[in-house]
């Protein structure tokens, strides 16, 4: 007997989700026949709000566009800003701009690893890694001077040199986060029923992903290599040797090996550009930001953040103002139609670890 | 990439009425068409010259000019290469054609410019609201929407900060100067 | 049953006692500040010491934190929320958004101030606030309960009429649920 | 995989080997983490530092920082008495107002605990509410740090030992992208245009500079200073001293700024294109103006703008006053005085030169033929020095020197040239002297640093080769049998603190006389005023204290039909106190006149 299709409201307010979004879900029984996202709820309008602010000052707002991993959002403005008025930024800023996005990656997965568990009902993950996590916020707190809105990487370079003694700080909260990515994996990765949970679940295959335009962690999961700090390289990627890993299974489980590999990397690249890292001044100065004019033009720039590539177009009109500051998060390619295509037919009970797993970010999407 | 860029220009213009106005560094190339031809020369570029991942599409509105812009930005991860598509339409009654069948992402992007900017999609599937909620007054991205008096309006602000004082205006009061009209403007 | 005011005052103290040492918050994250929850909530800082812990559904929580701006689309499911939770309940106004707008303050989706809207009990200033600070907050929280202070709820349902029609005047389509207090 | 997976099953109790660690929780609030050294919390203002330019108001993009008065800090000159008060439900501790804060007094703290029920309760006045902060900043801005722009664009000049040859120009002036760049440094707080005795609208047209508007300039300049080139070129500029970015580098060059914007207009022409000047219809009243000086010029153009009949009276063939003949040509050109002359007087000023009154027209005619007469005639009688030899010859006038040779006669000076003083006049005379070709000497009582001239003014004479020997007091003028100057005689001095808290003052030490071999020397001690032209009756009528004539705050002297200004009126004797005295006795005239008839 056919059962008869109900629907259930997924969010906003739900302990899985992985932000303030809400699903509506066709289900019967406990499979999902359609699902429709619906977000706006954290749509704050920043690209209206910096049309009326200064090129300074909307670099404030650029970390704010996604809480999780705030320094792609800063370094791709700087960036954009820089190729517009064809600034030159000192090569020392342009390692320490690296080293604070991976750092901030390594934020990023600490946290996913905590939600991706969560999300599977495995709590002991979450105390751990993002109890650990505060060890690279504090590393954030000192050399930017804040947890969780660094506001450091800005045109031109950054904000402030590396206090002394950082680098071996960062040196030291590796060693330490890389014993503890094995612990991880003891919980995680051998850990059954992470397994069992995760196998043959979410699949985005290699059609879909091509189709839908994913990028990022879910692109890699299905066998595609594909980074943008490889392909499209910015700061001092292409100086920097590391891996791009990929997996072939295009469900959850490949898409959380890619990323627990991807989170060796990032250690690998910090202490690549600590040891390379020159000396010099951090920062190329603007002007008096109230005058500070931009020519005519725009830039279209990219980065690849934890959910996948990030991109930012930004158009100045010759003012003292943006034009127009548009962002493009991983998550609105993943959090939307993907979404709503690799739900049907999945269970109820995965819906969040799928959500987890896309790297979906709501505040991004919104913005 | 140059070679690589003189040669795409090539094949497009084979085809297409094209402009391209100014030649970037880096790997950057700027495509100048006719609305109509959005479509075709979308799906051109994606089947037959490879650039199968469109990484953007984004809308500016220059009001002065009465037009808004629309820019799909597209990479070819063999030839490492962006590509702008640009085009330009009336402000007054914008319509664009529909390419979500040709990347199923691009109904975001047209649902929030639908919404955002009040363009009408043709045959675009999908929900009117997207991000907003009742919203009563114009397309807020317009340019011509102004947010702060909408906010003011509509949301309190809390009292107390009324005995804020403007430093320019305090140093014209103290020293009786008089400013005339023209100049205000140069005022901060 | 107790008529005696003295006795009353007992209980009083006793039951302040009680709910001052557990405080469940509602696991709704309504803006960015719910980036610091996690870590408020893990093993560094560890919130549930002080009887601080997540809840599920609104019904089984004591505390509406609002971490930082509401958009009007998260105003309505907010208030929802909050109707939807059982006496004693306490907001908690995260972050400097839900004081005078923040960095939002000229923007046209989100609310400027939250204590026109839902009856805030205790603001934590900040941008995002730390853990410390989201401590503090609790803690002021604790306070204020064992005082017999936290009275948000009781202005919530005085005050009704002035609070739907704040509410109202931004959400048009907002529902007049009948909850039976 | 298999049914069962044991290893898996069993593999996630290795966390057990956690057990017994010692935790790293904070226990909160029995221990907490100090914050970083550069954690951004809450502010904390140094109120005696902040000049209360409300820079930090101006970059909030929150808008949360008022600038408010409180009880106890009042406004000086440089210092709006203003001070930020932070709205902490706005702020988001992003610390733009640390970065762009040109005194460098407010800086954040660690301290970012601000937990309350009222919300009403988070307007938060840094360094009032805060004292305690002083001990615990954490993000400061250094002058390297600091958005502001501390370095000024180097104005191009000529080199020293080029400047001698000729009289050409010294400052070259800023190109169009200096002065743009310069005018990008002005933070426009406006705290330089209420020193500015004019209050000319300083951020205003620097602002339009800086956006590429020379002709809204040009026009704001014109708004209240009708002289503006001259200004551009030789103001003494006492707003540059109190600039907020002078606070810690250097000002923004406001002076060279306005000399840019005005030299954009090349003509007198193009001038009157630019300004279009509003003139009124003639009202019928007429106005009588005693000396063709920046103060005299200036109540000139603004009355005639107002539809008055304007004569001036000026005893010499040039207009311009101690402009003309008091400033040498290469800081001030010729052909630059003459456009603004022959601008004033397309406006429909008529200025009468050579007429000397007292002489060739009576003060008294003047006075009879219009409705207000404006007395703008200065200093021009030097002081003499007071020594044995005076009258020899060889021995002159700084002001008179410079007043022959700008009026075009050749003077011989010889080899050998003292000056005695130390303001710009005697540094204008050495200078001038350099480039007839003498060796310049110049004596002064104090020390260096005592020298009311510009810094510039003694700098550019150093380079320029001028000897510069202070504390010197000249005794007695040498001369040989034809009374011809042969060598001054001075005694050294010291400086001997002043009892009463003044500057101090130069003692003469006994017998250290020096005797300095030269072929002419030239006072420049100071000027005083002329006023034979004023007949018996206005002698007595007009009030004058020591020199000066007495004027109210409306530039009105006891005579109410007759006003005042200039050198002759205020202390301050430079031409910017002129044309302010102009443009105000202008103002006055206006009211008493037409609101007379209405």
């Amino acid at each position: 007997m056919r059962e008869k299709a109900t629907t259930l409201y997924f969010g906003p307010q739900h302990p899985g989700i992985t932000g303030n979004m809400m699903i509506r879900l066709k289900v019967e029984g406990d499979t999902i026949i359609k699902a429709t996202t619906e977000v706006g709820y954290l749509h704050r309008a920043f690209e209206k709000l910096q049309e009326k602010r200064n090129w300074l000052q909307s670099f404030t707002m650029m970390c704010r566009f996604c809480v999780p991993e705030t320094d792609p959002m800063e370094e791709l403005y700087a960036r954009a800003v820089e190729e517009i008025e064809g600034r030159e930024v000192p090569e020392r800023a342009k390692y320490i701009r690296v080293m604070v996005l991976e750092l901030a990656r390594l934020a990023s997965f600490m946290l996913w690893y905590g939600g991706q568990n969560g999300s599977l009902g495995l709590y002991t993950m979450g105390q751990w890694s993002v109890g650990d996590r505060n060890y690279i916020l504090d590393l954030f707190e000192e050399l930017t001077g804040g947890r969780i809105y660094h506001m450091y990487i800005w045109p031109g370079g950054v904000r402030r040199d590396l206090p002394k003694g950082f680098e071996g700080r960062v040196l030291k909260t590796l060693d330490y986060l890389e014993k503890r990515l094995d612990d991880y994996d003891d919980l995680m990765f051998d850990n059954a029923i992470f397994k069992k949970r995760t196998q043959g679940v979410g699949i985005v295959d290699k059609a879909t992903a091509v189709e839908h335009g994913v990028v990022g962690a879910v692109l890699r999961g299905c066998g595609i290599k594909s980074d943008i700090r490889i392909d499209d390289p910015y700061e001092v990627y292409d100086k920097l040797d590391f891996i791009v890993p990929t997996s072939d299974g295009a469900d959850i489980w490949s898409r959380a090996l890619v990323r627990r590999q991807e989170a060796r990397q990032s250690i690998r690249i910090i202490r690549q550009v600590i040891d390379t890292m020159p000396g010099g001044s951090v920062y190329n100065k603007i002007p008096n930001p109230q005058k500070w004019k931009l020519p005519k033009g725009d830039a279209y720039v990219r980065a690849e953040s934890v959910r996948g590539e990030v991109g930012l177009y930004v158009v100045s009109d010759g003012g003292t103002m943006p034009r127009r500051v548009h962002l493009r998060g991983a998550a609105y390619v993943h959090g939307i139609t993907l979404l709503e295509d690799v739900l049907v037919g999945e269970n109820i009970a995965d819906v969040s670890a799928i959500m987890n797993s896309l790297g979906t970010c709501p505040p991004e999407i919104e913005r | 990439m140059k070679d690589i860029k003189a040669k795409l220009t090539e094949k497009i213009k084979a085809s297409f009425d094209t402009v391209s106005e100014k030649d970037y560094n880096g790997n950057r190339l700027d495509f100048h068409v006719d609305v109509k031809i959005i479509p075709q020369i979308l799906t051109f570029l994606k089947v037959n010259l490879g650039y199968i991942h469109l990484s953007h599409i984004s809308c500016v509105d220059w009001l002065e000019e009465g037009e808004f812009e629309i820019i799909y930005i597209l990479w070819s991860p063999v030839e490492k290469l962006k590509v702008f598509v640009r085009t330009r339409i009336n402000r007054e009654k914008p319509v664009l054609p529909n390419i979500d069948m040709i990347w199923r992402q691009a109904n975001t992007y047209e649902r929030e410019m639908r919404e955002m900017f009040g363009i009408e999609i043709e045959g675009l599937e999908g929900a009117e609201e997207f991000l907003l909620e009742d919203w009563q007054e114009m397309p807020p991205m317009r340019r011509d929407f102004q947010t702060e008096e909408y906010a003011e309006k509509t949301f309190w602000s809390r009292e107390g900060r009324e005995d804020a004082i403007d430093v320019r205006e305090e140093i014209i009061k103290r020293s009786r100067e008089e400013i005339p009209d023209f100049a205000k403007k140069y005022s901060r | 049953m107790i008529n005696d005011k003295n006795s009353q005052k007992i209980v009083d103290i006793i039951q302040n006692w009680a709910r001052k040492h557990s405080i469940w918050v509602l696991a709704y994250g309504t803006g960015c500040g719910a980036i610091e929850i996690p870590p408020t909530m893990t093993s560094r800082y560890d919130a549930e010491r002080l009887g601080v812990r997540g809840a599920a559904t609104p019904r089984q929580a004591d505390v509406l934190l609002v971490t930082g701006y509401l958009t009007t689309k998260t105003l309505k499911r907010v208030i929802r929320v909050y109707e939807q939770m059982q006496d004693p309940k306490f907001v908690i106004g995260f972050g400097s958004c839900t004081i005078n707008g923040g960095m939002y303050y000229d923007s046209y989706n989100t609310i400027k101030l939250l204590d026109k809207y839902l009856p805030v009990d205790v603001y934590i200033n900040g941008c995002m606030p730390r853990p410390e600070a989201v401590l503090a907050g609790f803690g002021k929280l604790q306070e204020i309960i064992a005082e017999g202070r936290a009275n948000g709820a009781q202005k919530y349902k005085d005050n009704l009429e002035w609070y739907k029609a704040n509410q109202k005047k931004i959400i048009p389509s907002l529902l007049t649920t009948d909850y039976n207090w | 995989m298999s049914f069962f997976d044991l290893k898996g099953t069993l593999k996630p109790l290795t966390a057990l080997k956690q057990f017994g660690k010692k935790p790293h929780t904070i226990e909160y609030p029995k221990e907490s983490l100090e914050a970083a050294d550069r954690y951004r919390g809450l502010h904390y203002n140094e109120l005696e530092d902040c000049i209360g330019c409300g820079n930090c108001s101006t970059i909030c993009q929150n808008k949360a920082i008022d600038m408010i008065h409180i009880a106890g800090i009042e406004g000086s000159d440089g210092d709006s008495g203003l001070r930020p008060r932070v709205d902490n439900g706005r702020c988001c501790w992003c610390a733009l107002c640390v970065e762009v804060c040109p005194t460098g007094s407010l800086s954040l703290t660690k301290d970012y605990l601000y937990v309350s029920e009222d919300p009403n309760s988070f307007l938060f006045t840094p360094g009032l509410d805060n004292p305690e902060g002083k001990d615990n900043l954490s993000f400061t801005t250094t002058e390297e740090e600091s958005l502001n722009v501390f370095n000024r664009v180097p104005m191009p000049e000529l080199e020293g030992m080029e400047r001698v040859k000729s009289f050409a120009e010294v400052v070259i002036g800023y190109n169009e992208e200096m002065a743009r760049e310069e005018a990008a440094r002005c933070i426009s707080c406006g705290l330089c245009t209420e020193i500015c005795p004019e209050h000319m609208h300083i951020p205003e047209y620097i602002n339009a500079i800086a956006n590429g508007n020379d002709n809204d300039a040009i026009r704001i300049i014109y708004d209240n200073n009708p002289l503006p080139e001259m200004c551009g070129k030789v103001c003494t500029r006492r707003c540059e001293d109190v600039c907020a970015i002078a606070v810690r580098g250097e000002a923004v060059a406001i002076r060279w700024l306005k000399g840019y914007a005005t030299s954009t207009a090349k003509t007198a022409d193009i001038t009157y294109e630019i300004v279009n000047p509003e003139i009124n219809k003639p009202n019928g009243y007429k106005v009588g103006i005693v000396g063709a000086g920046p103060s005299g010029l200036t109540a000139a153009y603004y009355l005639a703008l107002r539809g008055y009949d304007v004569t001036i009276y000026e005893s010499n063939k040039k207009a311009g006053g101690m402009t003309m003949y008091g400033i040498p040509k290469y800081r001030f050109p010729l052909d630059s005085l003459d456009k603004q002359i022959d601008y004033i007087e397309k406006i429909g000023v008529k200025i009468n030169y050579n007429t000397k009154v007292g002489k060739d027209i009576s003060f008294e005619q003047i006075y009879n033929e219009s409705d207000a007469v404006f007395m703008g005639v200065g200093f021009p009688q030097p002081w003499t020095l007071g020594i044995e030899g005076e009258e020899a010859k060889g021995s002159m006038q700084a002001v008179n020197f410079l007043h022959e040779v700008n009026d075009g006669e050749q003077i011989d000076v010889g080899k050998k040239v003292a000056v005695i003083g130390g303001g710009n006049v005697a540094i204008d005379a050495a200078r001038v002297s350099a480039r007839l070709g003498a060796d310049v000497t110049i004596l002064y009582r104090r020390r260096v640093q005592d020298m009311p001239a510009d810094w510039e003014e003694i700098e550019g004479a150093e380079q320029e080769g001028i000897h510069i020997v202070p504390q010197t007091i000249p005794v007695k003028i040498h001369a040989d049998e034809n009374n011809k100057v042969t060598g001054i005689e001075y005694l050294m001095s010291e400086m001997v603190a002043d009892d009463k808290g003044g500057r101090p003052r130069p003692v003469a030490i006994e017998g250290s006389n020096k005797v300095l071999q030269v072929d002419s020397i030239m006072g420049a001690i100071g000027q005083q005023a002329d006023y034979s032209f004023l007949d018996g009756k206005f002698a007595e009528k007009i009030k004058i204290e020591r020199g000066r004539i007495v004027v109210n705050e409306n530039q009105q002297t006891s005579d109410p039909k007759i006003y005042a200004g200039g050198d002759a009126v205020n202390r301050t004797a430079d031409a910017i106190s002129a044309i302010a005295d102009g443009f105000k006795a202008c103002k006055a005239i206006d009211k008493t006149l037409v609101g007379k008839t209405d």
